[in-house]
């Protein structure tokens, strides 16, 4: 077997997501292996446990392998960059999806500042532009703290909106629910919430429904564990990001790379949509 | 009907062929005794001869290679230890074996709880049979005690309780007397004596010949392995006993060595005092042994605890040879005592012989704090061989070893570290009496190099043949000095149990 | 029979058994007070109670672990396990099996998990700290491959009363940890299996030679570990109306915390599942108090830090031994 | 005086000590094999030596860590210690701090780390497990605090080489593990603090009597720990030229697992530092290998933690002792 397969034959692609425990990752994931076997390539795709170290060391094994090319969503944008150097030092080319990767080739990312503002905007206006409310952040990689850049870029338009407490959940259900329940205890007069993921959403949202509280709760992902529960009332958007567009395009970029041929290093954006009961209908969500 | 027909007919265990090793290294070759009913049957030898091996045997504790255990006449393969005591074989092991965090109750029911329904813990019967176990052995201890909270011969005695509290009919017991005082042990005696004479057949292992032929009615001994004699009541002699055991006479057991004229005090004991201990002033001479007496409890460990600096004093002073000691340092102070349990205090079980012998000492260390295996072995082939110590090889795990060759390792210690002032706590104890005369002749031997001992020991007789001078403790004080002529067993025992005032000092 | 001279002894051990939680239940009074006076809400009927219900998982598995930890044993793959039960449970009442069973089936899922542990403990003679470390791993990766990495969800799981209901105002979650706790306590204090458990944590030797079936005692409380585990799992799920394939990462540390604030001994032969409790009210009551109070996350983490030290600390002041157990 | 009684050795106890590591190293070649069959690049010396570089840290971690195993320790906070150390190395570099500085610096919040545990161990007596599990919790948060959360980076890091520098073909984190492993073995095997470390472990008791400075063992024992996580810190953030928050989270677990398959107890007195890298190396290869043949990362959690209890349990049928440890 041969993988320096760059000149003509089959090309074989590494691709290493950031954590299995997220269906958005597994969601990308899922997409680039359809798409492989549709378009008759090999790829190998790994999950990272969130750990860059454990990351570099997959890209590290790819290089020893010598893929075609490389995709990566990253643990962390800046600490995978030695590595992805040395991809390319190797000459294999590296493409960052989801989220930027320090040196990538080409990168295919959501807009997670749009995101962050839209969910929010949206948040506001559902308030009648007044009110209290309190957000649940997560864990500090990029794409979280872009949606609180964007989250706080709306609030700056919304004048008649205090927030009483912001703090920090990792990013699942369970612990958003505890630290939820334990904001709604020192703040029940709040109106809405933002939760800075749709799992950290859902928490919110189970949190307020266990307690009998009516409050308006808006998440970003758009995935399928949220917009399900548009039903109940409590949550009532999400912004909708696309992880298996984004795994296409990105395997799409890998495959040209592969084959040699030049793509723009700028960034591809990858659009949000704002996901509400009047617009699920249109949306096709995920997860 | 002959003697050996009877002997079959009578035996309530016999024990035939018993062959045992432990990897390569045979323990018992061939060992065959039997256990009447009503009799008090000794076993005897040598550290290391295969006793408490032997006993694990007829226990179901481990399985013989050869050889097998017949009980009432049928041959037996017991599934493990609960299945030889439903047989009404019960047994005091060597090794305490109780469980520290339990209570008194607790540990007397182990293993046979009374229960209600539903696996329920019935714990007043629980209570009512440890009282009744208690009171069979006559030990007034509060059955809501932790073990971990009595002393060893409190603990000693909670064994026996337990395990004549399942009504046995053969009792088998390893060195029961050996962690206690002349007058527990005596006490334990009387109690042998009454259950020999209840009918129960009595398997007794010890190292003590005054109790041996004090108690026994026949007497087998182990010799590496193999029986090396059989004696009745009849004919049973001390000299037989040792000669047996040990293959060779051993004279003068209790040689008191010479010592030259009292030179300068060495140790000097100025009301040092804590918690557990009263002020106490003594001072030993450089070339002395000075004897430490009193019961069980009387607070002689403890205090020679504190001038080794293995417990922080509340007052009082420790002074070697003029210069005071500072406590957290007495080693500096050249003062190295021998702990009482080796087991918990004084061994290294999974480290070799070398090891043990060589660490806390400057034995096989180079410069720079190096050493290799090789140095440490070549540093502790001397003392070894000094002590006899009875062993595959100085690479042989310590835990492997029988108790006695242990306790010679740890003295080898003791004495590698080139005491100025030595206390031994119990060094006997559970000592054949072959090592123990070679002991006795290291501590006369240590004495006669100048240094100053402090021997603590629960047998009178050694305490009376081995010291120049007798300090007896009780209540936690020192209540008597006794030496020359006044140095009596009788006055000893006085002092101990209190029946005087304490002297005026 | 002669009687024993035998010394009067200060009754000094029974006085520190009453003590054996000062120094966490004395934490937990100063911060409870503290919490009372700067925290507004704190101190309200509806607040106790959320902090009850958010403790409840951490305790009960606190609970089956102190059975093992009194062992001298320990599992790290009761995180697991809460992942894999609560997986089962949710994946069953999905698919239309009456929520008893689905029910049933979780503990027996927790019960197996606890099997194989025991068993390789036990008969096998394997380290515990190995064999749940090895558990701890497999498992995680049997629900990944069983949910494909994705959350199973339903707004109708038909057993969600037991995450979110109240039974005369008082949330279910608490009174399934009070039954727990009522249950262990009964087990191991008043019956003659917790006096085995306790003696083979002390010496499994001297266990051995007075007959207690050691091996079996060991494998119950594996199984007792993987119950309380599954019991967990159910009520995580009936919360979340969901099984998330990382559910309970990391409940393992917060569960032996508490265990062990609550002073239990990891060398085996000491614990209380009352000091268990207080250990997992403590956790609980310092992080509702800290987010009322809107401390940041991550000063939060180095305060919890340094309340389990200064916790542990107290109870070690009260005995002034020196040296390490 | 009469004879000696020292009979000569058998030479079975040597022979033992070489199966000490049976089962690992049985698993260890059996892995090999099967990959190097199965697996093209496997077996190349760039993919043997890729191997050692990336099982470097998790090796050097469990170094120090066997240390405080031998003590009947355990050390949960290395983890959060390399995130802690690796935060002090790049912030200072990038601030201009010469590389020798920033690296010594850290090495030295390494040594305080131990220290602080090695005291709360040593000096106060506090359980070993808990103290660790508190600092496995207060770094990670000042490790938050000290980053504010995010990421610091640098392309121009000055001791990058560290982390990717190779010398005659051998990457540099490969030629650290050998020196740290070549120094921790001369001092546990070579010297009189070695004796004392496995002296403590075995019997902390009788080591104390026998004038062994056990304190000081044990706080050493903790600052070696902390000086190996350091290691593991800087060698980290110079491959991945930043610090990362969360950076180190759960290698404690890895760096355990490695030490324990090596053969040391975790009840103290017993183990060595080859067990260990054996232990290491056949986690290593197990990830390499399975990530070369495109096995689901689901399915390798469940072969990982089955390889554990398969190595640790043919250790175990060599030494068919019954009961618990
Ligand atoms: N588990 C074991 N593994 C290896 N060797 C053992 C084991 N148990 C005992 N031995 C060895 O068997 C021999 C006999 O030991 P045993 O304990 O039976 O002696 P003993 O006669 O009871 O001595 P003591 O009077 O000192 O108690 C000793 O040499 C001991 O080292
Ligand atoms: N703090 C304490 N609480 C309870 N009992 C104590 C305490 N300190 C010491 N003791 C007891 O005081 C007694 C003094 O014991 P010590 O060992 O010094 O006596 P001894 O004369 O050496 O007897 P032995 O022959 O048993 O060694 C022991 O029973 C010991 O358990
Ligand atoms: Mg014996
Ligand atoms: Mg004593």
């Amino acid at each position: 077997a041969s993988g320096s397969a760059s000149s003509g034959g089959k090309i074989t692609i590494g691709v290493t997501l950031n954590a299995a425990s997220n269906p958005f990752f597994l969601a990308e994931g899922k997409a680039i292996e359809e798409a492989a076997a549709a378009a008759n390539i090999s790829v190998s795709v790994q999950y990272a446990n969130a750990d860059v170290a454990t990351q570099s060391n997959q890209i590290g094994t790819f290089i020893r392998q010598r893929v075609s090319s490389i995709v990566v969503d990253a643990a962390d944008s800046e600490g995978i960059g030695p590595e992805i150097l040395r991809a390319k030092q190797a000459g294999i080319p590296v493409v960052a999806i989801d989220v930027a990767a320090t040196g990538s080739d080409a990168s295919v990312t959501s807009d997670n500042v749009q995101a962050g503002r839209d969910a929010c905007a949206y948040l506001f206006r559902e308030l009648g532009g007044n009110g209290k409310i309190a957000i649940v952040d997560g864990s500090p990689v990029s794409a979280i703290s872009d949606r609180m850049a964007g989250c706080k870029e709306a609030l700056a338009k919304a004048p008649g909106i205090k927030v009483a407490a912001t703090q920090r959940a990792d990013l699942t259900r369970d612990k958003s629910m505890d630290v939820a329940g334990n904001i709604m205890a020192a703040h029940p007069d709040l109106d809405g919430f933002f939760g800075v993921n749709d799992p950290t959403a859902v928490g919110i949202a189970l949190a307020a429904q266990q307690k009998g509280l009516k409050l308006k709760v808006v998440g970003v992902d758009g995935a399928k564990q949220l917009t399900d529960l548009f039903s109940g009332g409590l949550l009532i958007g999400t912004s909708g990001q696309d992880p298996a567009k984004l795994g296409r395009t990105g395997l799409d970029l890998a495959i040209k790379l592969a084959h040699g041929e030049k793509v723009s290093p700028a960034p591809v954006l990858i659009p949000t949509t704002l996901v509400t009961p009047d617009t699920i209908a249109k949306y096709r969500s995920w997860g | 009907m002959t003697a050996a027909q009877q002997v079959q007919a009578e035996a309530a265990v016999r024990l035939d062929g018993i062959t045992k090793s432990f990897a390569a290294n045979p323990v018992l070759r061939g060992v065959s005794l039997d256990l009447r009913p009503g009799e008090v049957h000794v076993l005897a030898g040598e550290n290391g001869a295969g006793k408490s091996t032997l006993i694990k045997v007829l226990t179901g504790i481990h399985a013989p290679d050869d050889g097998q255990v017949v009980v009432d006449g049928a041959p037996v393969r017991f599934a493990g230890p609960g299945d030889a005591r439903r047989r009404g074989l019960a047994v005091i092991h060597q090794e305490l074996s109780l469980v520290p965090e339990l209570t008194v109750a607790d540990n007397l029911v182990l293993g046979r709880e009374p229960r209600r329904r539903a696996g329920r813990l019935d714990r007043r019967a629980a209570r009512a049979h440890a009282v009744a176990a208690l009171d069979r052995v006559g030990a007034a201890i509060d059955p809501g005690t932790r073990v971990a909270e009595l002393n060893t011969g409190q603990q000693q005695l909670v064994e026996i309780a337990r395990a004549l509290a399942e009504r046995p009919r053969v009792l088998v017991l390893d060195e029961p007397t050996a962690a206690l005082s002349d007058e527990e042990a005596r006490t334990l005696l009387r109690i042998v004596a009454e259950l020999r004479d209840e009918g129960l057949g009595l398997l007794y292992i010890s190292h003590r010949m005054a109790e041996i032929t004090a108690i026994a009615d026949r007497v087998t001994v182990l010799r590496d392995g193999c029986v090396a004699g059989t004696m009745t009541r009849d004919d049973l002699s001390e000299d037989r006993i040792v000669t047996a055991m040990v293959g060779r006479v051993v004279e003068n057991l209790y040689q008191h060595g010479d010592r030259g004229i009292p030179a300068d005090i060495r140790l000097r004991v100025e009301g040092l005092t804590s918690a557990a201990v009263r002020p106490c002033s003594f001072d030993v001479r450089a070339g002395e042994v000075v004897g430490l007496a009193g019961i069980v409890g009387a607070g002689r460990s403890e205090l020679c605890r504190l001038v080794a600096g293995f417990d922080r004093p509340s007052g009082g002073q420790v002074t070697v040879d003029g210069r005071v000691a500072d406590p957290s340092r007495a080693t500096a102070a050249g003062i190295v005592m021998l702990p009482e349990s080796r087991k918990t205090q004084g061994l290294f079980l999974q480290m070799s012989i070398g090891d043990n012998v060589c660490l806390g000492t400057d034995l096989g260390r180079r410069a720079f704090g190096r050493t290799s295996a090789a140095l440490r072995r070549q540093a502790a082939r001397g003392y070894a061989e000094r002590m006899r110590i009875k062993a595959t090889g100085l690479d042989q795990r310590v835990g492997e070893l029988s108790g006695g060759n242990q306790q010679k390792v740890l003295l080898a210690r003791c004495l590698a570290r080139r005491p100025s002032v030595l206390i031994l706590d119990e060094p006997t104890r559970g000592v054949d009496i072959g090592a123990k005369a070679d002991i006795y002749e290291l501590v006369n031997e240590a004495a006669a190099q100048g240094v100053a001992v402090v021997l603590i020991s629960s047998e009178l007789p050694e305490v009376l043949g081995l010291a120049d001078r007798v300090l007896v403790m009780s209540g936690r004080a020192i209540v008597a000095e006794l030496a020359g002529t006044a140095l009596t067993e009788e006055n000893v025992i006085r002092h101990a149990t209190g029946r005087t005032e304490p002297l005026p000092r | 029979m002669g009687s024993i001279v035998l010394t009067d002894r200060p009754p000094l051990r029974r006085a520190k058994r009453v003590t054996d939680w000062l120094g966490v239940s004395g934490a937990l009074v100063v911060l409870v007070l503290l919490f009372a006076i700067v925290a507004p809400y704190f101190f309200t009927v509806e607040n106790v109670l959320d902090i009850a219900r958010q403790i409840a998982v951490t305790a009960i598995l606190g609970a089956g672990l102190t059975f093992v930890i009194v062992t001298a044993g320990i599992d790290l793959s009761v995180g697991s396990a809460v992942g894999v039960t609560a997986f089962t449970a949710v994946v069953l009442a999905l698919h239309g099996v009456p929520a008893p069973l689905a029910l049933l089936a979780a503990l027996a899922a927790g019960a197996i998990v606890g099997l194989v542990n025991g068993v390789l403990v036990a008969r096998l003679g394997l380290a515990p700290f190995i064999v749940t470390l090895a558990a701890l791993t497999y498992l995680r990766g049997i629900t990944y491959v069983g949910t494909n990495g994705t959350t199973l969800f339903s707004t109708e799981l038909s057993y969600a009363a037991l995450g979110s209901g109240t039974v005369a105002g008082v949330p279910i979650p608490v009174l399934i940890m009070a039954a727990v706790f009522a249950a262990g306590w009964y087990l191991l204090n008043r019956t003659v299996f917790g006096r085995w458990v306790y003696a083979v944590g002390g010496n499994a030797e001297a266990a051995r030679l007075a007959g207690i079936p050691v091996r079996r005692v060991l494998l119950a409380v594996y199984v007792l570990a993987g119950l309380c585990a599954a019991i967990g799992g159910i009520i995580t799920s009936a919360r979340l109306q969901s099984s998330v394939p990382d559910l309970g990462t990391g409940y393992e540390l917060s569960a032996i915390a508490a265990v062990v604030l609550g002073g239990t001994s990891l060398m085996g032969g000491r614990g209380s599942l009352v000091g268990t409790f207080l250990g997992a009210a403590i956790m609980g009551v310092l992080v509702n108090g800290m987010t009322l109070l809107n401390i940041s996350s991550f000063y939060q983490q180095i305060i919890q830090g340094a309340v389990i030290v200064v916790a542990v600390g107290l109870d070690r002041l009260r005995t002034p031994s020196g040296g390490t157990q």
